[in-house]
């Protein structure tokens, strides 16, 4: 049985089997977070978000992930599912989950794992705004070196 | 030797594709592809300094020497979530 | 349009349409905690868990905290959720959804609701056993006093 | 006077119901209700300093006098969740 759910996928997130995924006999605490696409950021107004991935890397990358999260903390079960393609304002891009047997390190490790994702997980987004512009999203490696490098 | 390229995001649109196949003088280092791509690029010049290569899903360190066949993706600083 | 979804009930709590109330187009980040039966507490294996609860007082109750919630971060919407009656193993019996611009207040006030909703909220679980027994869960009041005392 | 006492959990199970009508002596206060449970039910007496009354879904502090027609909970530690 496969305690981590991992996927990069262009379909539409479902948080109902997130949450059965992640509901256990042994579990107490279950923590979901989405990241949904904003219409707001700044002065600007998106109409959606459209990601790409180098797929492979970043699946791989994912696991690390999870396999990190489970050092630090003793968890059941890990989600960390993203989105490729279109997402709209108000829908999930990504969902990250967790199950443990209390609350405190499910909410850690969930916190971590979002964290971590943005960090290093080879996907990039591109806003498409309501003035029919678009600009890929500009950020900056973390100061701490990703593995490998 | 043949090498794939695989660009993503802004260097995709640079290049205007996401996977090419080049032709490398055999022990070209991962730096010397670097430079190469930026004397073609604007885009890719700009972002020479922060861009990481990956070789076969590992990234590699800019001294390393390339081989034929390898699939090289060119890694900007992400932006998922 | 309400934008607190405060519901104590005998029905099945239903994560998808938690979620989906939780996507908002002003919104960026949602964080939800279900907290589920769990088997083994100790040495004691658990069938399932049964709630009851002042009900009226326990909704007020939940109100008020969700209104702290919201004077200490900037949140879209809030949901909390709790079963009565029966909830198995590997069920969930809460339910704590926020909606946020960003990932940070929805990670901290969906913490801040299910550790103050586990003080305050009137609500008593019995704990069932495999070996038949039953047993009202002991606690204690928190040390800070609460409202109204 | 009347008042409806509502009782849960523990509480519930040591007087036999959730909900009991019983006649108080007009000016009872809470804290008199409370020693005249406890005098009842060994349960309700090892409970009686933790247990905090609710008039009318407010927490009322011990001395408040009670009223006819008054709906008082007996709210022991909450264990929700």
């Amino acid at each position: 049985m496969k305690t981590d759910w991992i996927d990069i996928t262009a379909e539409p997130l479902d948080a109902g089997e997130v949450h059965n995924f992640l509901y256990r006999s042994e579990g107490g605490g279950v923590c979901v977070f989405a990241g949904t696409t904003r219409r707001i950021t700044g002065n600007k107004s998106t109409e959606y978000l459209s990601y790409e991935s180098h797929i492979s890397m970043a699946l791989k990358e994912m696991q690390a992930l999870s396999n990190k999260a489970r050092e630090q903390w003793p968890l059941l079960r890990t989600v960390l599912l993203h989105r490729i393609g279109d997402v709209k304002v108000g829908q999930p891009s990504v969902l990250i989950g967790v199950a443990s047997a209390h609350r405190s390190p499910a909410f850690d490790a969930a916190r971590f794992l979002i964290d971590e994702l943005k960090k290093s997980v080879q996907i990039w987004k591109q806003e498409h705004y309501s003035n029919q512009t678009t600009e890929w999203v500009q950020t900056e490696w973390p100061d701490e070196p990703a593995e490998g490098t | 030797m043949i090498v794939t390229l695989r660009f993503f995001s802004v260097l995709r649109e640079a290049f205007g594709a996401g996977i090419v196949e080049v032709e490398l003088e055999p022990g070209t280092t991962g730096q010397e592809l670097i430079e190469l791509l930026a004397a073609n690029s604007d885009e890719f010049d700009a972002l020479k300094t922060v861009v990481k290569l990956a070789v076969n899903d590992e990234y590699v360190d800019p001294t390393a020497v390339l081989a034929d066949g390898d699939d090289i993706a060119m890694i900007t600083p992400v932006s998922g979530g």
